[in-house]
């Protein structure tokens, strides 16, 4: 559970304002667990901008602290996602008349329910029971009828059997992230050569069809804004994303 | 000693799984009912404070089990650990593959509501589940029940002393509560 | 019956070989002539008129065995027992400590990644693993190794016949880096 990996990490030490919170970005984890701030309100993405040019502020790379950055992140995006799912059942749910639905799910709830003591019920027994020792000895050759056939069983299963376990794994295959690193200089270029011409593009223009590559279009966009040579804007929640120049070079402070 | 009760005796110590009565009446040439009457002797002659073995009703049939106050001992001897605790979420996938056995992957992850793939390979490697061929359903998925071990472990006799699914229900109260709050997030929604 | 005797009973009725009396003795925490005197006691109790197994010594130590004449008995019950078919995780089980004997418990499950506990248990009721003495490291882990059964079943005449691991594209020296990575894992829990 993403709450246990928060609980561990070492503090990640960044200062956050945003809509809906002031202050120190591990403050904000915690009032997420507490459930006093709705982590709907939370943009993560805002966070990511924000953790990016803190790292362009201080000019060096923490790889330990970006880690725990990226993990806590990662924890967040988990949380939200679930909360997602829930809401397509629910939506799914939301076909039906509200009351059925809600006749639905109490049947679901009250069959998982049973399982639930169930399992109580078992725990119990098996505190009483798993210990018990039985005799495990096979029977005396001279007390079987039908001695086992000789060469019942082919040996070659053997090593069959344990060749797999014993062959080292495959070096992982890299080149993925190989590839990834190698764009992201591309796609800034790319970008930086659009927004000299046009001053101004949105992102679902100039975004690739691949999710991955999108995904790098996306980290070369924040690159851009964190460099102060873009303003990113978006006119409403999950509508398209309008890249403009900034004219002057300006300081990064005040690109935000 | 009854003699047939001697005979018995000698097949349930050879014996690594429980006996059947009909199993040992065969072998021993008898009636089903001659093996009853033999077995009430020696389950006489087996309690717990005299030997340090006693009979047991387990697994469709009577086996000797280690009495529980020399099973220490024992430990001791054959270095043998008592089984890992099985956590909440493996009792729970149990539960349902017991209950409603055979069940595949997918069913047994609808009723929890979460994937069951992890608990149902570590109840195999532990012995607890057993693979049982393949539903005749697209896909074809493996079908899981549990096995002797499953019912060595829980004292069980065979799934039929299992107690029945409804006396786990929740209370017509808890329902009504569970409901009301149900309804009343329907509302919202409506609203 | 004595209660140091039932005790005994437990541990002869468990063991698959014969037991020395010093190793009771340990596995009780009580002194070796406290074992002989209990031992007399439980020799008188199992007698041949008495009960289907009788106590017999051998090779240096005191084992339970089949009274003569239930022996027909148990050959009728054992000419209807199933022939071995091994699960995928017993013969995987099987073959790590065919080729890396002697393997304790946690190194059998270090190389296949889950607990062998089960399946280690389940290879030795069916004799085809057996405990072989104990590793010199903390807490006295058992070894297991492969008996005669295991040869007679995968029709070889000793261990050297068994199938070279290099038709799988593994050299020899992979697997013996293997087995020195096991026992240097076990000096490292020794140290």
């Amino acid at each position: 559970m993403p709450a246990d990996a928060v609980a561990v990490a070492r503090p990640v030490e960044f200062e956050l304002d945003l809509d809906v919170f002031d202050g120190p970005f591990d403050l904000l984890i915690t009032l997420i667990l507490r459930d006093e701030i709705d982590i709907w309100e939370v943009r993560v993405s805002r966070i990511i901008a924000e953790y990016v040019l803190k790292l362009a502020d201080s000019g060096e790379f923490d790889l330990d602290a970006t880690s725990q950055f990226v993990v806590l992140v990662a924890a967040l995006l988990e949380m939200k996602s679930r909360l997602l799912l829930e809401e397509e059942v629910e939506e799914e749910l939301e076909d039906l008349d509200p009351d059925e639905a809600a006749e639905r799910l109490l049947e679901r709830l009250v069959r998982y329910s049973q399982f639930k003591s169930v399992a109580g019920a078992l725990r119990l027994r098996w505190g009483e029971h798993s210990a018990r020792l039985y005799r495990s000895v096979p029977v005396p050759p001279a007390l079987l009828r039908r001695p086992a056939p000789a060469g019942a069983l082919p040996a070659s299963a053997l090593p069959a059997a344990l060749a797999p376990l014993l062959r080292e794994p495959p070096v992982p295959d890299t080149s993925h992230l190989a590839d990834l690193a190698v764009s992201l200089v591309k796609e800034l270029r790319r970008l930086r050569l659009i927004l000299g011409d046009e001053g101004e593009f949105t992102f679902a223009a100039v975004a690739p069809e691949d999710r991955l590559q999108r995904a790098v279009t996306f980290f070369a966009l924040l690159e851009l804004h964190s460099g102060g040579e873009a303003v990113l804007r978006q006119k409403r929640h999950l509508g398209d994303i309008v890249v403009s120049r900034v004219s002057r070079p300006t300081l990064v402070a005040a690109a935000v | 000693m009854h003699a047939l009760a001697r005979r018995l005796e000698a097949l349930l110590f050879i014996s690594s799984r429980p006996l059947p009565p009909d199993e040992m009446a065969a072998a021993c040439g008898c009636s089903t009912a001659a093996v009853d009457e033999a077995l009430a002797d020696l389950r006489v002659d087996y309690t717990a404070e005299r030997h340090g073995v006693t009979l047991r009703d387990v697994a469709g049939g009577v086996t000797f089990a280690v009495a529980d106050d020399c099973a220490e001992d024992v430990r001791r001897l054959t270095g043998a650990e008592r089984p890992d605790d099985l956590t909440p979420a493996l009792l729970e996938t149990l539960a349902v593959v017991a209950y409603l056995q055979p069940v595949t992957r997918a069913e047994a992850a609808e009723v929890r509501g979460v994937s069951s793939e992890w608990a149902l390979g570590s109840l195999e490697e532990r012995g607890l589940v057993e693979q049982q061929g393949r539903a005749d359903t697209p896909g074809a998925p493996i079908l899981y029940c549990t096995g002797t071990r499953f019912l060595k472990l829980f004292g069980l006799r065979s799934l039929e002393e299992l107690p029945p699914l409804e006396e786990f229900s929740l209370q017509a109260a808890e329902v009504d509560a569970i409901r009301a709050r149900l309804h009343a997030n329907a509302e919202r929604r409506r609203a």
